[in-house]
């Protein structure tokens, strides 16, 4: 969780600084990414979307890559062509990012499909937000995936905004996983700001979905603690609701409980932030130094 | 050589491909209902009927398709392609781009267009060109029974996704089949009929119209080529520049509406690459820049006709002939 | 709905003696357009789809001008040039007929916002089946409706097939009704093939759009007796299944109960049918011998 | 005149038509939040945030523009449009025709697309030839200031649906906006620079890289004329056409990808109605037949050049001379 906030916040100072594109930074939800992802097995597939460094780095993306992808460097996970919106690490597991939103939603199904047809027991991952479950494909993807019985772990990370729009100004409900029952399937809603509740949940939806081979739909509510896309003032932003949340910064969070358990010392956690900060030096040159792709990618990868 | 319909040529196609290739399937809204022959063969594992969806439909051909899978899907009409459009362009034609080469996308999408039926412009409307202009897809329409087959067989083994256009003013009309393994490459134009005079370029039902003109020009001495494309994207340029340098004059032939239609390309491309062959302006037949009617004597009026073809054609052949003499 | 019935059968044999092209007929739903028809004002707006035939006569249509739609020829409520599968008649306030399925859905919210933004007390009623309710446009109406306070009244036909696709092959869930809470309004199931329980509950739920300016989600039950799109012989429908609602017909139903109650005699019933059957003569034959559209309209209404 | 940005422009454009005719609204995901002061003045009704569902955000227009209002939808960009494809092209596009003339759809659709944010080709991708090839609709693509709000008027005020591509580019460059009521028709290209030798035509960004070339080529001693298209479609064919039989030659830039891409309208119409007077091949400019990468060199790599421009027409101009000697 660390490397994560520590790598979106570098990635945020890096924009400000004009080394580096915007991107949409995951700040405050990364106990949602950690959580889920601790659950599953490394053979499980994972689809992301725009809001994807979290995921990534959860599944153990090297930043060095992760960064130079953002930047537009040969020595990306996609070359540079993806730039921060895109990213799919195949040797993780992380395949298919869309920035269109419901991208993620719309491939999932037929990636499950595959892994089903193949008699495999993985199942297949897909992370999504509350603006995702407004577009149609939402209601398409759930369907087929309930009707086909596709193993699909559908995780609706709720930071309650998309993009400029607050959560409230889309839905009357105000949950997303009660939406579950119209398509005859399971769903939960848990505190996505609290790591070990993600686990627990995850874990369990997981092995419901291995076993069952049915969809299940995870609910993780959590906020987007910085704006949308780097830079973003967040003037738009009820102050006081912003204030609640960072009381509940599930990292802040998680310090504290692990100090007052024990797990973790104030020499512990100085020295995770270390490491955090010397593997973020070297990933952040590393992909500062990488070079530019040659102008012969403009037409490669085009076709098969 | 057989004799059967272009819909029957594509169960054949099916059929023989997922024999195959086990991890070919194909689903959409009522193929395990219509052809009940695959069901029988294959399960109702590689046979699926699906909700109406097209979106999901063609999402869940990308993904599976990008996993190993090789989804044939059915959308049924083209208009309906609307509602699949993020899947089949955004995802399908640029994640293999976006992801640096990690992904390809080897899929089939269906689409029945044309006039035919009588059904009006948001069950017939050629959309080719919206496809042949989104990197990343290949386009096919052919305009006989041998080809329905050939070529489904190559766009089910190509690794990049295929937009399959069906014409359904041909789609139950008899045509000759060649017995046994019958594959035609994409991208390779058949020259239907050879000529000197003028080429005729065209592909689907007009085809058929450009070779009904062809056969009246003989009878007036004039000797027209008629190129059937086939492959819309790749398509295949080589053959018609080629012709074109042989006869100096072009006439392209498409159903679909004029403004921004696949015929433009041709015709731009020609204007730029063999130009100096050219001598008489490039003519352009096509649908009116207007929604397809149902009432069936406006949708009939709607396709280029042979008369009209062979009116540019002649008016071609003078044009070039006062041009020379000048 | 003799009217209806007779027209759709006439239309059927019309097709196979090659005197007018297929129609999709809603033989076997009379009782739900019927029903939710004579719920509604004369001044609310109905928007349907391909199976319309049922709300454009129960809405008043001139069958003889319908007629002619179905066979393309001048005298139609469209030119001729909309044809079976997508009859407007803005003059009834059916409008904006689609033949996309789910299209109907995508534009009710629109014509309700012009009602509300204009202050007016009408309603929308937005008819569609229960394949448009597998459409993502399903959920993405529903929910912009809901936020929105648009005062649409979405009623789906649920008639167990969706063209040549089972419904069951569709979803798990067997009530659309139900999805209604995901989009927090209210929705209700009712008897498709009996019309006192179809107006009854339409006309509640009218009032309660009416009352609320917010949407409300009617299925109606009921079965399709004929095929999808004629010609069709049925050979994919379960005989058992056909028959049980084959037995439900809703017209017999109605008439079985009339002539009970008394308030129908035999001589009625078969006055009713005389008069139907004159009203078709003369509205096929006019529909027949109309002119065919002028070559000119191939390019006429496409820009305004 | 004035000095402000496209983005400025548009909103003054949006304020002065709300101001004007109360059936003026405007929607889309962040519209009342980015453009507050547009709510403050119109209130919340006229100004609205909407659920994010690109697909009922465009039926919603188009049902309330069938049914007495006028919206302005905002789409964001172009490649989200995919979503919506069925409301723009088989409703708002044909629903009008389809129903005999019943029905009008005065509603514009907003949509940034091209080079010029590094984000990729979900986000950059330049369709406005999908829209000229869909009957029924109109495509404006502006490239100045005082064009964008001009156009956006004339387009508020037409009774058709409009398609309008902002190019992200342009965007924020401040640019001159004439003072007052300025309305722009939409089909009337912009001459931006008269010339006798060769004739550039062009829309959007690349406008300004034909500009560049214009004034290199001008240096030696070659005279080009740019034309600023302004609206796709309908589109200022008299105007292309009275220049070409002036220059002779034609070179038509945009950024879309070339395949099936507007300039091959373009060319295809002047290889047909001005044959006579070319005296070069037509040479077309554009993107290369695949997605734009996010990568900023690959980017800017993508779209063409003033150097490639000025190449093409002096080719052009050196060819002719060739061929007039032959
Ligand atoms: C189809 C589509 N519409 C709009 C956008 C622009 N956009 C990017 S992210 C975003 C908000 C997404 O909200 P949500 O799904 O809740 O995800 P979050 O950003 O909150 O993680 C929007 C509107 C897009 N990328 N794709
Ligand atoms: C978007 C779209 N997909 C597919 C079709 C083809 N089609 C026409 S009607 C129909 C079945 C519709 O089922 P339902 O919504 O239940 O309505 P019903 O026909 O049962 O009244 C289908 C698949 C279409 N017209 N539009
Ligand atoms: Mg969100
Ligand atoms: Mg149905």
């Amino acid at each position: 969780m660390q490397l994560i906030r520590s790598f979106e916040e570098r990635s945020a100072a890096s924009f400000a600084e004009g080394r580096s594109p915007g991107t949409c930074t995951c700040v405050g939800q990364e106990a949602s990414a950690v959580g889920v992802v601790a659950a599953l097995r490394e053979d499980d597939l994972i689809l992301t979307n725009h809001r994807s460094a979290g995921h990534l780095l959860a599944r153990g993306a090297d930043p060095g890559r992760l960064m130079a992808e953002v930047m537009g460097r040969a020595t990306g996970y996609c070359g540079g062509k993806s730039g921060t919106l895109h990213v799919s690490a195949k040797e993780l597991g992380v395949i298919l990012t869309s920035t269109i939103v419901g991208g993620e939603l719309s491939l999932a199904p037929g990636v499950a499909l595959s892994v089903s047809m193949k008699g495999g027991d993985e199942i297949v991952t897909c992370f999504f937000g509350d603006g995702a479950a407004c577009e149609g494909i939402f209601h398409e993807a759930l369907n087929l995936a309930a009707v086909w019985k596709l193993p699909v772990l559908f995780v609706c990370e709720n930071n309650e905004w998309q993009a400029f729009v607050h959560r409230r100004e889309t839905m009357l409900t105000d949950d997303i996983a009660s939406r579950a029952s119209a398509y005859g399937i399971e769903g939960r809603t848990v505190d996505g700001n609290d790591v070990e509740a993600v686990l627990a949940a995850a874990t369990e939806a997981a092995a419901k979905v291995r076993a069952t081979r049915m969809p299940f739909l995870l609910e993780t509510k959590t906020y987007r603690l910085r704006g949308h896309f780097e830079p973003d003032d967040q003037g738009y932003v009820d102050k006081a609701e912003l204030a609640s949340w960072k009381a509940r910064d599930p990292i802040a969070a998680l310090r504290a409980s692990l100090l007052e358990s024990g797990a973790l010392t104030a020499g512990g956690a100085a020295a995770i932030e270390r490491r955090v900060a010397e593997r973020l030096d070297a990933a952040f040159t590393f992909a500062a130094d990488s070079p530019w792709p040659s102008l012969d990618e403009l037409t490669t990868h085009v076709y098969a | 050589m057989k004799t059967m319909t272009p819909y029957d040529a594509i169960g054949e196609a099916l059929a023989e491909e997922m024999r195959r290739d086990a991890t070919v399937l194909a689903f959409g809204e009522g193929i395990a209902t219509k052809r009940h022959d695959l069901v029988a063969e294959f399960g109702a594992a590689r046979i699926r009927n699906t909700p109406l969806a097209e979106g999901i439909i063609a999402g869940t051909a990308a993904g599976a398709a990008a996993t190993g899978l090789r989804p044939v899907v059915d959308l049924l009409f083209a208009p309906f392609l609307t509602f699949a459009m993020d899947e089949l362009v955004n995802s399908a034609g640029k994640l293999r781009f976006l992801s640096g080469g990690q992904f390809s996308f080897p899929m089939v999408a269906l689409a029945m267009t044309g006039a035919g039926w009588g059904v009006g412009a948001q069950h017939n409307h050629n959309v080719e060109a919206w496809f042949a202009h989104s990197p990343g897809l290949k386009v096919v329409m052919p305009s006989t029974a041998a080809d329905f087959k050939g070529l489904l067989k190559s766009s089910i083994r190509d690794d990049n996704p295929v937009a399959f256009f069906l014409d359904v003013a041909l789609l139950h009309a008899p045509g000759e089949v060649p017995e046994g393994e019958h594959v035609v490459p994409l991208g390779k134009a058949a020259i239907r009929r050879t000529g000197s005079d003028v080429t005729l370029v065209s592909y689907a039902k007009t085809v058929l119209g450009c070779l009904a003109a062809a056969e009246t020009l003989a009878a007036e001495g004039i000797s027209a080529e008629v190129i059937d494309l086939r492959t819309i994207k790749p398509w295949d340029e080589e053959a018609v520049l080629a012709s074109v340098k042989k006869t100096g004059r072009l006439v392209v032939v498409h159903e679909a509406s004029r403004t921004a239609g696949f015929g433009a390309e041709i015709a731009a491309t020609v204007a730029e690459k063999a130009f100096e062959a050219l001598r008489a302006p490039i003519v352009r037949l096509a649908g009116p820049d207007a929604p397809a009617a149902s009432s069936w004597v406006l949708e009939q009026a709607f396709v280029p006709q042979a008369d009209a073809i062979a009116g540019a054609a002649r008016t071609a052949v003078a044009r070039a002939m006062v041009l020379a003499t000048a």
